[in-house]
């Protein structure tokens, strides 16, 4: 391990949560995260392997799926992120890499994101971004814009989501969140 | 009858709530809007025209009244120009009358009506013409200051406001009589709807008329339906809620005015809310306006429509007068007689245009078939009236409230948005919706010309039937209560022939002479008139006085109204803040901040931090005791080039390439060659666009066989991206290429000056060999760092010394930061901001921005050779254009000031030694300038005109703006090492 | 607006970055004899049709594809979208 | 019938029952010497041009609706002369200077009124860039000054300066750029050019073109067909539309700007002040309406209205430089057809039809041209040549290599 200490996205040594009426918005940084597109021609082969890694079908457009120790979404077409516990895979290229082989591409993401966990009832989203509610059901996850910035909306259960943004503006996204929340609570 | 209030209303009189009007008290009570209070305390006269400065009262009971704008509220609270008619009464609420001076019962400005025959429609158009400068100087201001209505604050608008997105399947709007019809089939259906009303209680006209529906009154059947909308969770209520705009695709744009009824929002909200509502149907159920007639004077408060003295008499229980007289051209208005007298209002006159009407019998007034009302008087409010009957005779008639009817206009304005024309309805003489309305819009009720109360119910369910049908639901059988179904009589009546001024746009004082001087003047089409005479152009956008006017304008000309036409109606329907349009996207959070990963490290420091985009970078580190920025960074720049320093470049746009074509991708999106490449390697590559000129430069290494990482200008970084998703996706799909952004994922610091392998063999994990021989100039590794960090080392150089860039997981940027300054304090380490970054460039004659503006060509740069000619790259092609090869064309040179002590400003325009200062002698401009420590001298990179051919002479940098003048000798742009010595060492 | 995208349903145009006409696609070979003229006519010379325009977005704030949108510009109305990778490999382009 | 104070007063005693119609409204001629294609600013202007200043007979301009009912009578009323380049800045200069003197030249009063436009920077680049502009200015002969954050502040004090994303740091300030009535422009270069005996005909839509061996012989119109030898089109907005009939295509996208006006407020800004990096310009007019704009809306559009985040995007940029507009009202909103090209710059040249001249591609900046463009215009189908300050806006110049790109965005008109 480095002897280096890193910093959350937010800039803290340690995460911060917020608790605004019965919204609670986590900051969280436990997931390693690599990007997985399939090469030219090799789509089942890439649905294969990664199903082997990590015993779960790659979903299609607008998915989320979670077992085990993985969770992968739909990010582009034939392109996906995989998740995983960042304490299990510090290097998760690493990890992936060699069970996907030249099947596909594959790319470090982990800092690329900051995420923030959130509890709350989906009417939260009608002041952040224009998704429908009644499509973003549990298992989807919907890359959108939030005032202004890009982020992508997992929604795991009923009043359980994360929110990731790119991790340069984390500071914004936390701010919009919290706005929000307090806005609605 | 006890001063104006009545019996009975929606109004509570359990609680009754204080407000002040022009600094006197009054009070009315929660349900109350301020002109209804305003008419209960017996305040009649409430503004003043925005020309002539008439005294005005109430108008309308609604949003499209023209007369009683208020400033509400005070200090940075204050809200000018606001409806009296649809300001909801608060606890405390402060209002002041505008445009008077010094006060509203004695305007000075008032002389502008005396002044009237010379200040007729378009008037300025023909004169303060002499002499030409007086108009800036003498007439305008005048006019400038004369002008407007209210007055902002001036201070920062202290609320907050929002933005959200709704979703729907039905969306209704407005919640009268055919909107809760509508609402309550769809509703029972199980459909997603929203029912959006601007009023503070739904129910619409059910609110303002005496009508049974079934055993109920109107107002008692529209709570009911509302509660019963308000028990189903399929169902969003939203009352306070205009409905602004008709946008493609099923798009509406609501504002909902979540606190303006309360004092102060409270803590953590907004004022108002902006939604963006998409649904898949829409249902228009606004209603309908009624439209005055126009006679002489007939603009004296007291002077009211005939529909909104119902309003205040059944809604808000308040008398418009003691002694109400009626003028009307059809039945709607008789009732407004009759439900006044029920109330116990005395009617004086039945003033009814058409001969033929019949006399409704209310007792005590006199019913004057066939007569018109032809004048007004009264100071400050009326008087009395003056009649002229069927048979010619005329006399006056003592009233203190005239209530006017010349009909119906039903609400159109949404049906318009899409720029739908409505059509002309001879039985109803009003234009009514045409059939090319927005996509998935039906129109139902009164604003679809249905004028009954039992056809408003019947037509919002049929509609919302339909719209069911269509989203594949079916609709419950209706449950209509009995309701009133009288069809209207209407004789057209626009305006009463006479001497006197007539009122067609009452705030922008357009009279029915202003409409027959466009028309002598040709300003006749309806667009012509509206401009040349400013009617409709007033905050209530001429939903009282448009048609009025057009159908004078069609009498003049001799056409039908049909024929005349009508203008579109554009959003806003009504005015809307411009707060709430902006949302929270204000101050600080105007657009997002993205912070690098040393931010805070750098902010402990006490960085002085610069805007570079939506980024925020550390500009230069002063130092206690520095006192001049320049100091700063003349010391940073100097540690670079004798020791080393330290500059986050994580803002660097980076971009991940895989797949076995990644080489042919780079080598076609770069100018020049990529394909040979050897892994391990970085090279400089020139991105064109495909018409020749430079899009971005950036180094791009060669990570394996398939893996490419490319990087780009801060400020390019998502333009790239855009651009190689575009050629991967739509030029070369058959080639096997992924991209992903990889800016964020990365903290990357540049490492930099002579000492800086020295420093990184600090760092770097054993294994690891960056020697000179192992780790030459342009090579790059992914190693680790610090005990098994990964990394990625690039030996690259912006500042010409010897130089990497490392790149760790964004998380240990901090963290890496704080080792390399505490590895390399016995070497000098030196942290440095963009600032002393320009400088080292400059000194390198490495292009930036300032440089690559996007006008400029490889060859403007001295790389012409580079875009090669072997491959099909982007831009190669179009870059051979004549006209940007021409031979006296601009080259990228170095210029360094004669004398240092003289000042050289980027922007600088260059002329030769004696030249004038006049375009033709123009040889370019100075793009960057700086102050040299290196050189001890200003210098400067510039677009000369055949520069490279002019090393050596002396031109001038003249900034004509602060009028310095340089005397600047041509020289390389490369300041320093320009062999590259240092940068290989 | 709404771009209804061929594999995420209806979508907001504010997601979306805009380009032009959908030849845009069909660029011409920089190594012909002919392509100073033929990148003069596809880069810079339009249609600019006042009704069907096929013309490309791109989902920025979404998944990053490039579609071809049909789309009126007198009414706006979208009459079809397809990912402007299908219409590339359609119009012949490949490697 | 000239038009004076002493008119007014006298009419004002009368009854105003001496005023005439501004301009007549006379049936087509069979043929004409010129026929100018558009109604609008520029061909009202062009008309007046050729025959007051050109001594051009037998003209006639034709508009399919009403004159002054396309872009002229829908923009944000700013003139200016403010530009970079050295193809446009001469030209924009020259349109100033007309601009100066137009109420005097027509008997028209159109408001011009030099209330000054200040561009703002919130950046060293930006200021560089401006310096260079304003340079760039003066050598043509044109006014600049650079301000910095503190006389900004002095100038405009009701300015986000404490609270900013983007703090000032100063501006570029031309004195005698301003605003001008709009609508009065297109009524006031009609009413001159009437009473120079040009034929206005409204209400006649050209449905084709006569050519012949590659020559302009006439058109035709819904009015029936018009014999001329010469034709000029300016009809900026559908250009395409109209060439399409020669069979050219044009580096020409339309798309649609939206511009804004607030209800009448007492003053709150003097001049002109841009705020580039909102996408936000705004100026007050005489009657109090805070009139602004940004940004077009970014797709081709022949359809005269825009959609809501475009006007969400301009009011956050004026909110978030004006933090004290946020309680005005937005009034009304409207949307034009611009003529974008690929340059971000205008054509006003011949076309491969001989006697088929062309004036198009004006984007952001016709209104402010209108002047210069009728004079240019006048000039060239006068004489056959460009004007000395419209050397640069050939058609040809993509082809060669030399294009006017001010924004240096590139051949993509959605962001010039």
């Amino acid at each position: 391990m480095p002897d280096l200490t890193p910093i959350t996205p937010l800039g803290g040594s340690s995460l911060r949560t917020d608790t605004i009426g019965a919204i609670s918005i986590a900051e969280a940084d436990d997931w390693a995260l690599a990007s997985v597109a399939a090469r030219a021609g090799q789509l089942e082969d890439t649905l294969t392997r990664a199903r082997k890694l990590t015993g779960l079908d790659l979903p299609g457009p607008g998915g989320l799926v979670a077992g085990g120790d993985w969770r992968a979404w739909w990010m582009a077409p034939e392109a996906w992120m995989l998740a995983t516990p960042l304490s299990a895979s510090e290097d998760i290229v690493a990890a992936v890499k060699p069970a996907l082989g030249d099947a596909a591409s594959i790319t470090e993401q982990t800092d690329a994101w900051a995420r923030f966990d959130i509890t709350a009832p989906v009417g939260f989203l009608e002041r952040l971004c224009n998704v429908d509610p009644a499509r973003v059901t549990p298992g989807t996850a919907t890359r959108t814009v939030m005032e202004h910035m890009g982020v992508v909306v997992l929604r795991h259960g009923d009043q359980a989501f994360s929110v990731l943004g790119v991790r340069s503006s984390a500071g914004s996204l936390h701010h919009a969140l919290l706005t929000a929340a307090r806005a609605v609570a | 009858m006890s001063g104006y209030r009545l019996q009975g209303g929606q109004i509570d009189r359990t609680r009754t709530l204080p407000f002040r009007f022009d600094g006197r008290s009054h009070s009315g009570h929660p349900g109350d809007t301020l002109a209804s209070a305003l008419l209960a305390n017996g305040v009649r006269l409430m503004g003043r025209s925005f020309k002539y400065h008439r005294p005005r009262g109430v108008l309308t009971a609604g949003s499209e009244e023209p007369n009683a704008l208020v400033t509400l509220r005070s200090g940075a609270r204050a809200e000018p120009n606001t409806r009296a008619t649809v300001a909801e009464l608060f606890d405390g609420l402060e209002a002041t009358s505008q445009n008077r001076w010094p006060s509203l019962a004695f305007d000075a400005m008032g002389v502008n009506d005396w002044l009237a025959p010379f200040l007729s429609a378009g008037f300025y158009y023909k004169t303060f013409m002499w002499p030409a400068a007086f108009w800036e100087r003498v007439y305008e201001p005048i006019i400038r200051r004369a002008a407007g209505l209210g007055a902002l604050s001036g201070q920062d608008d202290p609320d907050d406001y929002d933005k959200g997105f709704l979703h729907c399947d039905l969306l209704v709007i407005g919640a009268g009589p055919a909107g809760l019809s509508a609402a309550l089939t769809a509703g029972r259906a199980g459909a997603r709807v929203i029912l959006a009303d601007e009023d503070f209680r739904m129910g619409g006209r059910l609110n303002a008329e005496s009508f049974a529906l079934g055993e109920m009154r109107g107002a008692e059947w529209a709570a009911q339906a509302v509660a019963e909308l308000a028990s189903l969770d399929n169902v969003r209520l939203m009352p306070r809620t205009t409905v602004i705009g008709a946008f493609d695709h099923g798009v509406y744009g609501a504002v909902e005015r979540v606190a303006d009824h309360l004092p102060i929002p409270p803590e953590g909200k907004p004022r108002q809310i902006l939604w963006r509502i998409t649904t898949a149907r829409t249902l228009l159920c606004a209603g309908a306006t009624e439209r005055p007639v126009a006679f002489a004077d007939n603009d004296r408060p007291g002077i009211m429509l005939a529909g909104a003295m119902r309003a205040y008499a059944n809604r808000w229980a308040v008398a418009p007068g003691k002694r109400v007289a009626l003028f009307v051209n059809n039945d709607d208005g008789l009732r407004t007689a009759q439900d006044l007298a029920a109330q116990g209002v005395r009617v004086s006159a039945i003033i009814d245009s058409r001969p033929y009407a019949p006399d409704p019998g209310i007792p005590g007034a006199r019913h004057l078939p066939g007569a018109l009302v032809i004048g007004s008087a009264g100071r400050l409010g009326l008087d009395t009236i003056t009649v002229r009957t069927a048979q010619g005779r005329e006399f006056r008639i003592d009233a203190d409230a005239l209530g006017v009817s010349g009909g119906w206009n039903p609400n159109v304005h949404l049906t318009c948005h899409q720029r739908g024309r409505p059509v002309w309805d001879d039985a109803l003489a009003a234009f009514v919706p045409g059939a090319d309305l927005p996509g998935g819009m039906a129109v139902a009720g009164a604003a679809a010309g249905v004028f009954s109360t039992h056809g408003a119910l019947q037509s919002g369910h049929a509609a919302a039937a339909r719209a069911l049908e269509d989203l594949g639901r079916s609709a419950p059988a209706p449950t209509l209560p009995q309701a009133e179904d009288t069809p209207i009589d209407l004789r057209p009546l626009w305006h009463v022939p006479g001497k006197g001024r007539a009122w067609l746009d009452f705030q922008n004082d357009v009279t029915v002479k202003d409409i027959k001087l466009a028309h002598q003047e040709n300003f006749r089409s309806v667009e012509h008139m509206k401009r040349y005479t400013t009617l409709g152009m007033a905050t209530d956008q001429g939903k009282t006085s448009n048609l009025p006017a057009l159908a004078i304008m069609a009498e003049l000309t001799g056409k039908t109204i049909a024929e005349t036409g009508t203008t579109i109606f554009r959003p806003p329907y009504t005015p809307v803040s411009l707060g709430v349009l902006a949302g929270r996207a204000r101050g600080k959070d105007f657009k997002p901040t993205r912070l690098t990963p040393t931010h805070h490290w750098a902010k402990a420091r006490g960085a002085v931090f610069v805007e570079a985009g939506l980024w925020l970078r550390a500009q230069y580190f002063p130092r206690p005791g520095e006192t001049h920025w320049r100091e700063t960074v003349d010391r940073e720049v100097l540690a670079v080039r004798a020791a080393v320093g330290l500059c986050d470049v994580t803002t660097l746009g980076k971009i991940d390439i895989q797949g076995r074509d990644a080489a042919e991708f780079v080598n076609r999106v770069y100018a020049n060659g990529f394909a040979k490449l050897a892994v391990g390697r970085v090279r400089y590559g020139l991105m064109l666009r495909e018409d020749g000129f430079l899009m971005d430069d950036g180094t791009t290494a060669r990570l394996a066989e398939d893996h490419f990482v490319m990087t780009t200008t801060t400020a390019n970084a998502g333009p790239v991206y855009r651009h190689l998703e575009f050629a991967r996706q739509c030029l070369w799909p058959g080639l096997d290429v992924q991209l992903i952004s990889t800016t964020d994922a990365w903290a990357q610091i540049a490492v930099a000056g002579p000492r800086s392998r020295t420093l990184l063999q600090r760092v770097v994990d054993p294994g690891h060999d960056i020697s000179n021989a192992a780790f030459p100039f342009m090579a790059c590794a992914e190693i680790t760092i610090c005990g098994g960090l990964r990394a990625r080392l690039f030996r690259i150089s912006f500042s010409g010394e010897l130089a990497y860039e490392i790149a760790v997981p964004a998380r240990y940027g901090h963290a890496l930061m704080e080792r390399l300054m505490e590895k390399g304090a016995d070497l000098g380490v030196t942290p440095y901001g963009t600032e002393a970054l320009g400088v080292l460039r400059i000194e390198k004659g490495h292009a930036t921005a300032n440089e690559l503006n996007g006008q400029t060509t490889a060859r403007d740069l001295g790389m012409g050779r580079m875009v090669s000619d072997k491959k099909d790259s982007i831009g190669a092609v179009l870059s051979r254009r004549e006209g940007m090869n021409r031979e006296d064309g601009l080259h990228l040179v170095g210029l360094r000031a004669l004398n240092t002590g003289s000042r050289l400003a980027a922007g600088s325009h260059l002329l030769e030694r004696g030249a004038d200062a006049v375009a033709a002698n123009d040889l370019g401009w100075v793009t960057s300038a700086c102050w040299s420590p290196h050189l001890e001298a200003p210098i400067a990179l510039a677009f000369l005109k055949s520069g490279a051919a002019r090393m050596g002479e002396t031109v001038r940098a003249v900034n004509l703006l602060s009028g310095q003048d340089t005397a600047v000798e041509i020289v390389s742009p490369h300041f320093i090492d320009p062999e590259g010595e240092r940068l290989r060492a | 607006m709404i771009i209804n995208h061929p594999l995420l349903g209806p979508r907001d145009a504010q997601e979306f970055t805009y380009l032009g006409d959908a030849t845009l696609i069909d660029r011409p070979d920089g190594m012909a004899d002919a392509a100073p003229e033929a990148f003069h006519d596809y880069l810079h010379l339009r249609d600019n049709p006042a009704g069907t325009h096929r013309e490309l977005w791109y989902h920025e704030g979404g998944d990053r594809s490039w579609l071809v949108v049909t789309r009126d510009t007198r009414t706006h109305e979208i009459t079809r979208v397809d990912l402007a990778r299908d219409v590339a490999l359609q119009r012949g382009r490949g490697a | 019938m000239r038009y004076s104070a002493l008119r007014v007063f006298a009419e004002a005693l009368r009854g105003q029952r001496g005023w005439r119609p501004a301009w007549r409204d006379p049936d087509p001629q069979p043929e004409y010497d010129t026929l100018i294609i558009g109604g609008g600013g520029h061909g009202l202007a062009t008309a007046h041009y050729l025959a007051s200043r050109y001594g051009g007979k037998r003209i006639a301009v034709l508009e399919k609706g009403w004159i002054g009912g396309g872009n002229v009578g829908r923009n944000t009323t700013i003139v200016r002369s403010n530009y970079l380049l050295d193809g446009n800045e001469p030209f924009y200069e020259y349109s100033l200077k007309l601009w100066e003197g137009l109420e005097q030249d027509l008997n028209y009063n159109a408001m011009v009124s030099q209330r000054g436009i200040l561009n703002l920077y919130h950046s060293d680049a930006q200021r560089d860039a401006y310096i260079r502009r304003g340079n760039a200015m003066k050598l043509h002969g044109a006014d600049a000054e650079l301000l910095d954050a503190g006389a900004v502040r002095a100038m405009y004090p009701r300015l986000n300066f404490d609270n900013a994303r983007f703090p000032v740091q100063g501006g570029l300030l031309q004195r005698r750029a301003g605003t001008v009535r709009h609508d009065a422009v297109a009524w006031g270069y009609a009413r001159a050019a009437d009473s120079r005996g040009v034929d206005i005909l409204q209400n006649t839509e050209v449905t084709g073109l006569q050519i012949e061996q590659g020559r302009i012989k006439g058109v035709e119109t819904t009015r029936g067909p018009i014999r001329a030898a010469r034709v000029g089109v300016a009809v900026a907005g559908s250009t395409s539309r109209v060439m399409s009939m020669a069979g050219m295509r044009l580096p020409i996208e339309s798309h649609v700007l939206q511009a804004f006006v607030s209800e009448g407020l007492k003053p709150l800004i003097d001049g002109v002040v841009t705020f580039g990096a909102g996408h936000f310009y705004v100026s007050q007019s005489d009657k109090g309406g805070l009139v602004f704009g940004g940004d077009i809306d970014g797709y081709n559009s022949y359809a005269q209205r825009g959609n809501l985040p475009v006007v969400e995007d301009v009011v956050e940029g004026g909110m978030a430089i004006m933090p004290a507009i946020g309680r005005a009202r937005l009034l009304r909103m409207w949307g034009g057809i611009m003529d974008m090209s690929m340059d971000g710059s205008p054509i006003i040249d011949r076309t491969p039809v001989e006697g088929l001249y062309l004036n198009a591609g004006w984007c952001y900046g016709g209104f402010k041209a209108t002047p210069a463009s009728g004079m240019a215009f006048a000039h060239l189908l006068a004489t056959g040549e460009p004007h000395e300050t419209a050397t640069a806006y050939r058609l040809d110049r993509f082809r060669r290599g030399l294009p006017i790109d001010e924004k240096g965005a590139g051949a993509q008109p959605n962001l010039h």
